[in-house]
This record gives C-alpha cells, structure tokens and sequence, in this order.
C-alpha cells in the first residue's frame, strides 16, 4: 500500500493529446475512481501508471519514489484489465499464481497463495477450471485475484465491471468494496458510469479531454460541482439555458427557455448582465403538484416577475420499473421528474401541473464553469 | 570425408562430371580404378551446367573442386577465362600420346585433354512407314507429315550440327563455320517439324510416350541403353553424325595440379578407357581402348570414322553464337 | 572533442533507448534487420554492381561502368517477347489461381467437420510433394495420349486428341498448381478472421448469397488476396518449372532466359540487368496491386 | 418463395460440386506420383502396367538419396528455424512499433521473394564465396531462410493481429520480464500460427531447387535437386518413390507431433 | 409494417435445445421487447424471424404469409445486430443504401433516399465517413439507418444499445421511440435490459430457457408477474424465504427469515402448511420510519403473531448520486429501500428503524410460480 502521485503528467499519441498534464494525488489506502466519458484519457492514466505506457511528459511517483521510466514488472502495481487478459492456456489457479512464480516462489508456496485468494474472492472451488469455461464475473473475480496475489501497493482497475450485466455489477460492486476494506490496497478504479462511483469510491477523479476536472469525495462531487461537464455528467439532470437580465442581492434574475424569468443564486460569481447561463434543475430537487383548478396560482406566486414556480403540462409518461419518469413542458422546453411507482400522485399526459423549486438548489454556470460555488 | 583440416590423412580429389546416369556409370567405372591406383579419396559432384560459375565466383586459390569434365562451349570460356590450368602433359599426362591426332585437333588441348564423348542418335516411331535413318530425313515427307520432330532445347549447336550434316552446301557441318551458308542451314532447321523441344533424355521419351512426336535428335550415351523400355522407338547412328566431346581440365588454383593431372592421364589410359566403356556407352579418344562388341558397331574405332563426325569447335562458331542462339530462341518462340 | 561528445550522445540515446520499453523492439528487430542486411542487401549490391559491367567477347564480364546491359535487353525484340510472355502467364497464371484460391478458400471457411478438415489438408498434400515431380506428374495426364484425353474421347467430347501440354495450357495449369496453395493459404488467414454478421446482415438487407459474396466477403478478405497475388504473380512471373516440364519452346519466361544467360552464355551484367528491370516492373506491379486492393501500402501488414 | 428457395438449392449444389471438383484436380498429379511409385517398368509411365515394390527397396539402399533425404530434412529444419525465429522476433517487433525501420523492414524483407532464383542463387554463390563463408548447409540454409522469411512474417504479422496484447501487458504487469512474457504468455497463444509459419517455411525450402542446385556441394544436396539432375537423363519411378515417402513421411510427423501437442494439452489439464 | 406470429417455434443446435416450442404473437406496428437472461434463446428466436437459422420446427409467419422457409433477402425483415455489422469498406452513406442497391435502386435515388434515413437518425453529417471512425453511438444510429431505409415490415434489434454507456444508451433509447413513431414499422427489439425494455416497449415478452414466460404491456407484467423468475429479472426486489404455518382468509400466515411471521395474501393460491414460499417486497412498497425511542413499537404492532411492521437496524448506506440505498437487517436476513437525495430523513447506519408495509403488496410465490395472481 502507498500513496501516489502524478505531476504534470502527459502522453501524447502523434497528434492526438490523450492526457494533457494531468495531476492527481491518491492517498494510502484510498479507493479512487477515475471517472468520465468514452475516449477522455483514463485507460492511457491508468497504463501509464502501471508502467505499460510511457509518458511523453511529467512524472509517476508511488510513495515516495519516482518510478516514471520504470518498466512495468518492476513496478509494484498491478492491473485488473477491462477484459481481463486472463491467460488463456492456464487454468485459474496457474493464472493466479503466475505473478508468484515471476517472483520465484516456489511451487508449493504460491499455490498456497493462489488458493488463499482464490478463497476471498469465493473461487476456490474454480482453481483447476479453464478461464473459457467461467462466466463473466468469475473471469473478473480470477483477474481480481491474480493481481491480488502478489500484494501490490496500488491495484489498478480498468472497468472491470463493463461487460456484466446489471445485476452482476451490482454484486461485484459490492464484492469489490469488501475486498478493498480486506486488503488494505490503495485502489485506483477506472469507470465510465457514475453509478459505480458513487457506490464504490472513497474519493472521486472526474477527467474530462486527458485532464481531471475536479476531485473529491462522490458527494462533495455530486453536491458542489465545478463545472458543467461535472454535472452533466454525474447524473440525470434538466439543463436550461437562460440570459442574466438584472443583479439582485446575492443573486441574479435571468430570463429562460421557460418564458418566464427567475431568480438565481449566483453569490460570489462574476456574472453581467446579458451573459448567457445554464441552469442545472435536478429532478430530485423539484416539487411538482396538480394545479390548481382555476390555474390562478403560478400567477400569484409570479409576483414581481421572478419566480421559484411554474406552470406546465405533463407530456410524457415513462413506465421505468420501480419509478415513473414524467417530462413536462414549460415555456418552449421541458424538465422531467421521477416519482416511484409508490408514490400516489399519479399524473396523466396533458394534466396541468405547478413545479417548484428552492432557489438555493439551483446549480449555475455560465461558460461551462460554475457561478458561485458554494451554494448548493 | 574432406573436411577442412584434415589434410593429414589421404588426398581427397573433387571432381565435377555430369549429371544423371554419366555420373552413376563414371562412379561405377572409374571410382575402383582411381581407388586402386592412388592414395587418395575422389569425390563426385554432378554439375549442372552452373560449373563455370562455381570457379568464377570461387576465390582464385581456393577452387570448389579439382578436375572438371568441360565440352564446348565451357571448355572454351574457362580456357579464354583463365579458369583452367595448363595441363604439364610431358611430366605427368604421358598417356596424350595415345589419343588419336584427330581428337587433339578438334579444340586446342593446352588445358583439358580429350577423353570420351557421344555421337548424336535419332530416334524415331516404329509405326511410321519408312524408318528415319540419316539427319536429311528430317525434312522427308515421312516425317514432315508425322507427330513432329524433338529437339534439344538447351543446347543450340547439336540440332544445328545435326542439320548442317543433313545439309548438303558444305562438307560435315563446315555450314555453321562459313557465313555463306548459314542462310542454307537455317532453311533446312526452319523445315523440320519441331514440335517437341526437350531438355533431358526424359523429356524425349516423354514425348514420344504422349504421342507428341515420331522422330528426334538425342545422344547417343543417354538412350542406348533405355531402348529396351520403348518397344516401339527405333534408333539410327548415320554414318555422317555430330556428336559432342568431352575435354578434362584442373581447376586453376588448386593446391592438386599435380594430382588432377595424373588423374587425367589415367582417363586416358586404354585399358581404364576400355573398362569405363563397359559401364557407358560412350566414345573414347584412345587408339588403344576396346569397346564391347556391340558398341564397336556403332562408335568410331579409327581416325578415319571419327573425321565423319562433326565436333563443335568453339573457336570458329564464337564470333556467330549470338547470331545463332537469338536465331534458335526465335524459332522455338514462334 | 566533437567526436567524443558525439559518442557520449550516441550512447545516451542507447542507453535511453534500452532503458525506454522500444528496447525490446529494437532488440527484436535487430536479428532480422541484420540477417536481411548481411544476407540481402549486400548481394543485392553486388547484382547492382554487376549490371553496370561490360560485357566481352567471351565469358562473364569486365569491370566497367556501362549501362550497355540495359540497352541490349531493352533493344532486343526478343528479350521484349519474353518480358510479354512472362507478364502474359504471370497474370493468367495469377488471375486463376487467385479466383480459384478464393472460391476454395471459402469452401474450407464454410465447411465444418470432417469436410473442412479434408479441404484444408488437402491443400498441404501438393506442398509436400516435390515440385519437379508434381509439374512433371501433369504430362501423362494433359499429354495427347493422355488420361484427359482418353477420358474425353471416350465421353465423346472431343474428336481427336489435343494436345494440353506441352502447350500454353499445359504451362499455366502447372504453374497454377504451383501456386495455388499458397494463395489459399493467404487468403484463408485473413477469411477466417472474417466476422461473419456482416454477411449475415448483407443477406439480410436482400442481397443473395453469390451478391453478398461479391459485396461483402470479397472487399473484407482483399487483404490476403493482395497477398495471394502478389505471391503467385512473384513466382509465375519468374516461373521455372512448370515451362520448362510442361511447355513447348515458346514458353520462355524471362528467369530461364536469365538462367540461360548466366550459365550458357556467361552472360553476367545482361543477366543482372535483366533480373533487375524486372525485379522493378515486378516490384512496381506488386505494390500497385497491393494499393488497389487494399488501399494502402501499408495493407499488407494488416493481413 | 419456391422459387428463391430452389435458387438456393442449385447453387448449394454448384458450390459443392465446385469445390469437389477442384479438390479432386488437386489430387490428380499426387494420384499420379503415388501410383507410378509402384510401378513395375523403369521409366514413368501412367497408368503403369504393372505394381511392384522393388523401387522402394532401391531407395531404401541408395546411399544417394538416403542422405540427399536427410540434406533435406537439415536443410529444411535449419532454415524453417532460422526463419521462424527471424520472422516471428522481427514481426513482434514491427507490429507495436512506429519506427523507421519497422516501415523500411517489411518491402525489403519481401524483395527476395521477387527475384528469380537463379539470380539470387547465383548472386548469392559469389557472395558466399567472396566472403569465404564455403559450407554448403550454411549456404543452402540462409538462401531457403531469404524465401521463408517473408512467408513467415507475413503469417504472423496476421496472427499477431488477432493476438490480445492486453496478455502480454498482464504478463509484464505481473512481474514477468520480456522475454519471459514472450515464453510464458505470448508464445502459448500464438503458438498454432507459428507452428503453420514453421511448416511453410519447411516446405518452401524443402520444394526449393534452383538456389540450392547453386549452393550445393559434393556433401550436400537435396532431394529436389537430386531429382532435377536425375530428370536430366531419365525419369525412373524413383523420384515418385521418394515423393511418395517425403509426403508419408510428412504425414507421419504432421500425426506425430499433432499427438505430442495433444500430449502436452494433456499433460497441461492434469 | 406487419404483424408476426411464431408457432410452436424450436431450435436444437444438437443436443442443446435453444429455443423450445415458443409462441408469440406481434400486432402490426407494436413494439416489443424480448427481454431475458443471457443464452435464453433471444437472439436465435429473432434470427429465425429474419431467416438467417432455419427452425428446426415450428413455423414463423409474417403477415398472413408462412415464411419458415424462405432465405432472408426474401423477407420484408431487417435486423440490426448487436455487433452493428456494419461494412467496414464501405462509407456510412454505402452502408445506408446497401439493401437499396440490391433492391434495384438506381444510384442517385438510393442515395438521395439514404440521405434522408440519416437524416432521421441525425447522422446526415457523417453521410462520407468511414464507419470505422464512428464512436458507438454513431455507428448503431447508422446500422439502424441501414436497416430502415430499406422500410421493412418488421424491423428486428439484437441488443443494439448494449454496446453503448448509460448516457448514450438512454439517449438512444429515446431515439428509437421516436423513430418507432414515425415510421410505424413493427420492431422486435431484444435486450436484457430491463430497463430499456420499460423505456421502449408497446410489449414486453419475457424469455426463459427457450420459452416466453409471460407477455404483456410493461406495467402489466411489472405489477403482475406471473413467476418468480420474471418478479427476480424486472428489477431490484427484497427476496425472503418463509414457510407456510397456517391458512387465514384470504391469505396464510408464514414464518419468515425475519425470525417473524407474517401474513401474507394468496387468495386463489393453492398452497398448504408447510410449503416453502418466496416473498418479494419490493423496495419502494416499505415505509421505514426512525424506531420510536422506547422500542416498544414493534411489539405492539405485532399483535396475534402477524405483523405488518418490523423493527430492524441500518447496516449500510449507499450513496448512489440522486438516491440513497439503505440496507436494514432484520432477523436473519436484511432488505433495503432507497430514497432520492431529496428526501429529509437521512438514517445512518446503526440506527434502528421500523419498515412497515402494505400486505396487499406483497408479490408470494410458491415453487417459483406466483401464488394468488390477480393481487398486488
Ligand atoms: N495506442 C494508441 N494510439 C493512438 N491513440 C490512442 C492509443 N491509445 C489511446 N489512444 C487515444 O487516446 C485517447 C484516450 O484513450 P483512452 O483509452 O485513454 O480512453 P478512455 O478514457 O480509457 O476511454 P474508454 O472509456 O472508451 O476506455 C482516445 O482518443 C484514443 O483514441
Ligand atoms: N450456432 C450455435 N451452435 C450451437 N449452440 C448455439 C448456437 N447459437 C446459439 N447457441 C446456444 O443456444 C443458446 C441460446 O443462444 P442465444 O444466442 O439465442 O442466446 P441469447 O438469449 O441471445 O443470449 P445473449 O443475451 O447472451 O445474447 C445458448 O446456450 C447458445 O450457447
Ligand atoms: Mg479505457
Ligand atoms: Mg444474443
């Protein structure tokens, strides 16, 4: 187990930047989940940490060394792969034990060994299988273990979870959760859904085009995002796009997609007049009702010419399951909402409806960047 | 055997001769001569015609073998290219003087004496009406309205010499020798009816097994012998005949001038000449040698037979090779 | 000074080299680039060298520098016969082995079981019998006594014997033979690579199993025909044996001219020139096909 | 609808008709070679007149062509491993690589393939001899090597294609250094690919006559060369008989070693 | 656009019998998810609907027409696979107009008519792109063009959006709505998704072992799922184990995991003391609510040995973004509920807590077949 360091870390593939002077620091022990979109660098990071991919520029450290131009086997890391390169002619105990017998344990040593971890991760039955014969999620849990067995300080896992079905991956998740509070590792984990982060990680790395964007603990992330990227990113949210008309204590007032203007919480922020904004309202966030019969109340509380309240109509009912999706159009957008299938206040396509909001819920950001920060 | 070091042990002489059975029969007939007569181990290679390549590349004193079998026209290039050396006949090749004057006239002997050749044969179909019996034949009416005629594809100046001595402009095949009637005998090759071009004793009998052609021009050393497989191939020895003759040279460079030498003087022994005979049938160039009674009837036993036959003579047909071998190839590519 | 610092960066650049992972790249295409140097490109050299001498009288060459080699082979009408012929049987020789490669190499790729394993070992059987008795093996049967004739006079189709080799014929049908193997090996490898959906869903999209053929399987394997093409081109181009067993005297290819030249008639530079114009007619032919069929040179190492 | 249906049907049979037709052209001259191996006359006739095994006896008492068998066999072992070593290194190398000479190596290690061999025989025996390098093994060895390479880069360049490099990254991952990941990781998995490149490589040297009529000397020479000559003055069913052996022979080791694989599978499961 | 009936259909690869006697019927113009686990025989029923696996018995009409036998350029189906096959040599334009080319299509009309697909499939912009250089996203959006250019009656989709990350995935999701909408073709759309069968489907068939266990609109298999395998595969339920004690009206009483028993409804099952049942409670059917200090709760609910409310004690969190999952151990088992972020009562874990329920909500199933269908 060691902390790790990168500084100003960056490869290049002849012209295409893949990581772009990156710097990260994970801490002893800690499970961090490097996540963000298809294509944004995190494989490259992930390699060249693990020393099979060397840098154009900057530098790995892991604790205190500086390991940048070492190779891969002298590195103490070790990687889950995201299709997880079992080897194929070894059968799973062979396979567990390989990193051992490079070390030159003896035979009967690291076979010890592989069936110890073989047992945590509840394979021990499958030591003398052939990798083909298993299933999806015993081939993970045999990558898992071979990269356990030669106790690395930092493992690195590379979407290990992406090709199980749902189901698998919820379990797994939780398998991989209960093994790093066991071995103590410092995990670096490589995903590009949120949900996993969020179930999985101590702390947060969101990267975006070969950089990170923020780091941090998954609800500080998820609370307090810096940027737009960030939000969009981390969850199913309404954007809606508006203008600043006028300053306000602590705040602005901006004209919107849904006609009307409202008022925003921009405290700190550094926004004029005509800037144009994005207006993250999360689902979660938002109170929805029936209207009332006579439709005179979002009028009422339209006092002023801001509002933390509309009027629309329902326009979509989504069947998910367990909760029911609802989009309802307001001015010349449209939001949704989720309810579970519990809840009583079942709407029907065209019902009008009031939707509300606390100011201070809002997420702001003007140019891609967060508008003062802070709230939330 | 003849691994590089050993030079402690007996001599090993390498010698190159042709391929196919000359090298099984010259095994067979020379190999326990040399045996008994030398301290020494001979090594047969059987060159294909790359011979003269293997010295020019080899480094001036370390040739690949010691003693080569030459007919023309490697016998004339290694001669004109300093690849052979001057055989010492008066200290060690004593037996030259058994060899009829004819043969030492035919190509200067300075370095390779004459040993053996072959005379030409002509092969031909038992079934055609008339058989085929001398080289003007080929352009009778039997033949021209038969399967074909095969050839010799690889070596140009045999079917010549063969035309030029069915060719009546001048004597023997002198035709090849003289401008002048070189328009005459490529008229008389022009009116054969080639069809089969062969390149080995193989393909002759090939052709003739599948029906491609019912007479042809082959040595005389390579078919006597499988005659008895074709029942129905006759063969021919004309009286007026060419035939190719063999002259055996050392190798320049080579650390066994001496041993090459003697080596040579012992083909020319009649007595080896006489054995060797036995196992091939092939001429040999001493007055002295016998030939088993069958050959003797077809083979030149006195100078006055052998001037009936027309050897190359590099010398004379050099300054019109290129002519000839451009006039050859285009034949066979129309 | 200079030198020395020159040698130190040298060595620094080594050192990076070994100590960066492309070490064991270079170290891995050292033997072969080595082998390739020592073995190849020297003599290659030497060839080269030896196109540019003199011809003399009698006998192999004379040091000089003289481009008369080239100018006697691009003269002759005969050499130009032989260039044509070469080219001739090289492309029909290449154009059947390839279209039958390709139909045979599909059939194994279809077949399964016992079918597939006998398809695909008998293309092993011609490679490990010798190739002067396999081309030779040919004669009893295209010759006009022949089995093929027999067969065909006895079912009537013919009225007198043909003569299929030796013969034009005859040449291609051995040099075919020749490289047929070969060329269902290249293709093969690339074709059982082949993600067989997409054919699926050519069929899918309404076209026939002939037309999917044609539109999908064909552009997808191109690869390993670019191979198999230029393989068979190379050696039918440069054929020996198969004129030379099963061809009458005017199937001269221009490499038993060159045999002829350098070991008949001595003639070195001609016979070096003459191989090197052809190497580029051959080379220039090889790497337009190449482009053609896959698009890039660089195809062919996708194979 | 019966219509498409029957159309699929016809072409089925004209597919497999095809492809049994051709298979049994492929067969023909083998046929040939087989059944003149036995035959009673002594010099080649098809269909021969007569059966008899005494041509496999001469064989078997030529000493020329028991060792011209054996020349063969080194000679086509010794340069399928030279070029298999040479062509799966130098594939491995260019296939991750961007450097210069990974782009130069592929055209040139393909040239040799395009020169005749008579040239390349003949360019190669001045060489050879200019250099004092005179052992026709070594000789033979390396020319067969020049034409075996390519085939056996170009195989793997596709087999290392389809290779999980990822495997390889693991291997390293978990401490093992380069060479032991080729042995212990890639080398297992590419194993059938370099085993085909290695028969390929063995029979183009084993089919090889004109560079090795070159390079031959009076201790080497080859069945393919030992059979050219011998056409040269008459073909006897020799040559058959040695084809014939050469492909049982191979048949023999191709059963073999499939067996010794199977072995070592087995060997691998317990 | 056509309706589609399978009868009696069966596929047996050898010894395995992928698809075993199944029956569907699909309307004109519906679309229908064929949703089930992995190896159930999806793909092979979808593939003998387009004619590329002859059944091994059976008959697959479309229309009125028996088409079992017909090759599958006869057929007005299209499939888009789940690999895309898309033809790597061809650009995405190539591609769109294929099945236009081998209809006899003249060039500049197929090609006018492709563009337009792609307009719907708002990939016009790509129209000369090598489809190698496509991500994901765009390279289905291209094979669905491919398929629908050439309108066929049925369109079939082999889990096209597997490929794809959630936020492409649920994009895509509603793309496909919406060209279904448009172009009122019948699509057959298989996943193992449930939900991207909840967000797509006019139908869902759910498949088990070769066979359709149960078909019907979404909710209505959601709320009435005829077996436990389909109650387990829709979604994330609580699973325990009881056994009946003793018949009540209009139910049993059972011992449960929960060291307590409960009543549960079956009216119309036919089960006896001391058969073994399953209970599904499913998460957002419990209430949960802080335990009231005393404790005593609990107890006074359960009254007569029945209960309807349990106390038991959180054991884990999960943050997962918008929601939170808690895990509560009661007896020898645990279940878990979720709420959104929004929600104020915030337990942690170690507290005790009372999660009460609905008995009417209780799904019961006996020797893994729904006891008392008709409930809920
Ligand atoms: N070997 C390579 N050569 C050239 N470009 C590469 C190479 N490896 C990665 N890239 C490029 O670098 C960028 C980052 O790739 P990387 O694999 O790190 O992405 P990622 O974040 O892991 O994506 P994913 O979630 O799809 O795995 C991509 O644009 C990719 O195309
Ligand atoms: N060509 C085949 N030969 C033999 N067995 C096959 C073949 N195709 C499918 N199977 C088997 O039939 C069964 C059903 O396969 P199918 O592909 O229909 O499953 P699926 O439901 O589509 O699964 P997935 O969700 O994994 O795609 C599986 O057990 C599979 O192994
Ligand atoms: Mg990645
Ligand atoms: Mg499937």
């Amino acid at each position: 187990m060691a902390s790790v360091t990168l500084a100003d870390l960056t490869k290049e593939y002849g012209d295409l930047t893949a990581v772009d002077g990156l710097d990260l620091d994970v801490d002893d022990g800690e499970l961090l989940c490097l996540l963000g979109p298809s294509g944004c660098g995190k494989s490259t990071t992930l390699r060249m940490l693990g020393g099979l991919e060397t840098p154009t520029d900057g530098d790995v450290y892991i604790g205190d060394d500086r390991v940048t131009d070492e190779p891969p086997y002298e590195r103490d890391t070790s990687m889950v792969f995201q299709s997880w390169a079992l080897f194929p002619h070894k059968s799973v105990i062979e396979n567990v034990a390989f990193g051992l017998k490079m070390d030159g344990v003896g035979e009967a040593a690291r076979r010890e060994r592989a069936r110890d971890v073989l047992d945590v991760v509840e394979m021990g039955e499958f030591a003398d299988a052939d990798p083909e014969d298993l299933s999806g999620g015993q081939k993970q849990r045999v990558a898992l273990a071979r990269s356990l067995a030669i106790e690395p300080d930092v493992l690195l896992l590379d979407e290990p979870l992406s090709n199980l079905d749902k189901r698998l991956r919820e379990q797994m998740q939780l398998e991989l959760r209960n093994i790093h509070d066991e071995v103590e590792t410092t995990f670096v984990h490589v995903t590009h859904d949120q949900n996993e982060a969020f179930t999985l990680a101590d702390s947060i790395a969101i990267m975006n085009d070969g950089d990170v964007e923020q780091v941090g603990e998954p609800r500080e992330v998820y609370d307090d995002p810096v940027s737009l990227f960030v939000e969009e990113f981390l969850g199913d949210t309404n954007l809606v796009d508006a203008r600043v008309e006028s300053e306000i204590d602590g705040g602005v007032v901006a004209a919107t997609e849904f006609d009307e203007s409202i008022e925003v919480p921009t405290a700190g922020g550094d926004v004029a007049a005509g800037d144009p904004l994005t207006i993250s309202f999360r689902p979660e966030e938002l109170d929805v009702s029936r209207a009332a019969a006579d439709g005179g109340q979002s009028a009422a509380v339209a006092s002023e010419d801001v509002t933390t309240s509309l009027e629309g109509t329902i326009t979509d009912v989504l069947y998910r399951g367990s909760s029911v999706r609802f989009y309802v159009e307001i001015g010349e957008t449209s939001v949704f909402f989720e309810q579970s299938v519990g809840d009583q206040s079942d709407f029907e396509v065209g019902e009008p409806v009031v939707v509300s909001w606390d100011p201070a819920d809002l997420l702001v950001f003007s140019a891609g960047e967060r508008v003062g920060r802070g709230g939330s | 055997t003849g691994m590089l070091g050993d030079s402690g042990g007996p001599q090993t002489l390498r010698v190159t001769v042709w391929s196919g059975n000359y090298v099984e029969r010259f095994e067979e007939a020379i190999r326990p001569i040399f045996e008994s007569r030398f301290d020494a181990e001979l090594e047969l290679v059987s060159g294909w015609n790359s011979l003269l390549a293997k010295i020019k590349s080899a480094p001036a004193d370390d040739p690949p073998f010691d003693v080569t079998v030459a007919c023309e026209p490697i016998y004339y290039n290694g001669r004109s290219q300093d690849l052979f050396e001057e055989l010492r006949y008066e200290d060690h090749i004593p037996n030259i003087d058994n060899v009829i004057q004819h043969y030492k006239d035919i190509r200067p002997y300075s370095h390779g004496a004459p040993v053996d050749g072959a005379p030409l044969s002509i092969l031909y179909n038992t079934d055609l009406e008339e058989p085929v019996e001398t080289w003007s034949d080929f352009t009778s009416f039997v033949v021209q309205q038969s399967n074909g005629v095969g050839v010799d594809s690889g070596f140009w100046i045999y079917p010549l010499l063969a035309a030029g001595v069915g060719t009546d402009a001048a004597p023997g095949a002198q035709e090849l020798y003289e401008e002048q009637h070189h328009d005459a005998l490529m008229d008389t090759i022009e009116a054969w009816p080639i069809e089969g071009w062969a390149s080995s004793g193989t393909d002759v009998w090939q052709q003739f097994q599948n029906g491609i052609v019912d007479a042809a021009q082959w040595y005389f050393d390579q078919v006597y012998y499988d005659m008895e497989d074709h029942p129905n191939v006759e063969f021919a020895m004309p009286e007026q005949n060419a035939g190719w003759m063999n002259n055996w040279a050392v190798v320049r460079g080579t650390d066994k001038r001496q041993l090459g030498e003697e080596f040579i003087n012992m083909l020319l022994d009649p007595e080896v000449q006489s054995k060797w005979a036995e196992d091939h049938p092939l001429f040999f160039t001493t007055s002295g040698m016998s030939y088993p009674d069958d050959l003797a009837q077809y083979l030149p036993t006195t100078a006055e037979e052998a001037e009936q036959w027309s050897i190359p003579q590099w010398e004379e047909v050099a300054p019109y090779s290129e002519q000839f071998s451009n006039k050859f190839k285009q034949m066979k590519n129309q | 000074m200079m030198g020395a610092l020159a040698d130190e960066s040298m060595f620094a650049w080594f050192g990076e080299r070994i100590k960066r992972r492309d070490s064991t790249s270079v170290f891995l295409l050292a033997p072969l680039a080595a082998f390739e140097l020592v073995f190849f490109v020297v003599p290659f050299l030497i060839l080269v060298r030896m196109s540019f001498n003199a011809q003399p009288e009698t006998g192999f060459y004379e040091t000089g520098w003289t481009l008369a080699a080239y100018g006697d082979i691009l003269a002759s009408d005969l050499y130009q016969q032989m260039i044509l012929f070469s080219f001739k049987l090289g492309v029909i020789a290449t154009v059947v082995a390839v279209a039958l490669a390709l139909f045979y190499a599909y059939a194994a790729y279809r077949a399964d079981g016992l079918t597939k394993s006998i398809l695909l070992f008998s293309i092993i059987l011609p490679l490990l019998t010798t190739l002067v008795v396999k081309t030779y093996a040919w004669r009893p049967l295209l010759a006009p006594n022949g089995v093929l004739n027999d067969l065909l006079l006895s079912a009537g189709l013919i009225g007198s014997r043909i003569q299929f080799a030796p013969s034009l014929f005859g040449t291609v049908v051995g040099q075919v033979y020749i490289v047929f193997p070969y060329a269902v090996l290249a293709i093969y490898s690339v074709l059982s690579t082949l993600d067989w959906d997409v054919v699926e869903a050519a069929r899918d999209l309404g076209a026939s199993r002939p037309r999917s053929f044609a539109e999908v399987v064909l552009p997808e394997v191109l690869p390993g025909v670019a191979v198999a093409t230029v393989v068979s081109f190379a050696w039918s181009v440069g054929a020996y044996a198969a004129p030379s067993q099963l061809g009458t005297g005017s199937q001269t290819t221009f490499a038993m001219e060159i045999g002829n030249l350098m070991l008949t008639n001595f003639n070195w530079p001609v016979g070096a020139a003459f191989a090197l114009l052809m190497l580029a007619a051959m080379l220039a032919s090889s790497l337009a096909v190449i482009r053609l069929l896959t698009g890039s040179i660089g195809g062919v190492q996708d194979v | 609808m019966s219509e498409a249906v029957s159309r699929e049907r016809v072409e089925d049979v004209l597919f497999r008709a095809g492809y049994w037709l051709v298979l049994a052209v492929l067969m023909l001259p083998i046929v040939v070679v087989f059944v003149t191996s036995f035959q009673q006359s002594s010099y080649l006739t098809f269909p021969p007149s007569g059966f008899t095994l005494e041509w496999y006896a001469t064989f078997l008492g030529s000493e020329e062509w028991l060792s011209a068998v054996r020349d063969s066999v080194l000679i086509g072992v010794g340069s399928s491993l030279l070029a298999t070593v040479l062509g799966v290194t130098g594939s491995l190398a260019v296939q991750r690589s961007d450097s210069w000479a990974s782009r130069v190596l592929p055209p040139i290690v393909l040239l040799p393939l395009l020169i005749p061999p008579v040239v390349l025989g003949l360019t190669l025996l001045i060489y050879f001899n200019r250099i004092g390098l005179t052992n026709s093994y070594v000789n033979i060895v390396v020319a067969h090597a020049l034409w075996a390479t390519p085939l056996v880069f170009f195989i793997m360049q596709s087999v290392f294609a389809r290779f999980d490099w990822n495997l390889r990254d693991a291997g390293m991952d978990l401490g093992a250094r380069p060479g032991r990941v080729f042995y212990h990781v890639t080398l297992p998995n590419v194993r059938s690919g370099v085993v085909i490149s290695t028969v390929v490589a063995f029979i183009v040297s084993l089919q090889e006559f004109i560079m090795a009529l070159f390079l031959k000397s009076f201790e080497v020479q080859t069945v393919p060369v030992l059979a050219w000559t011998s056409l040269q003055s008459s073909l006897t069913p020799m040559v058959s008989v040695v084809s014939a052996f050469l492909v049982l022979a191979s048949i023999v080791g191709v059963l073999l070693s499939a067996a010794v694989m199977n072995l070592e599978w087995l060997a691998e499961q317990l």
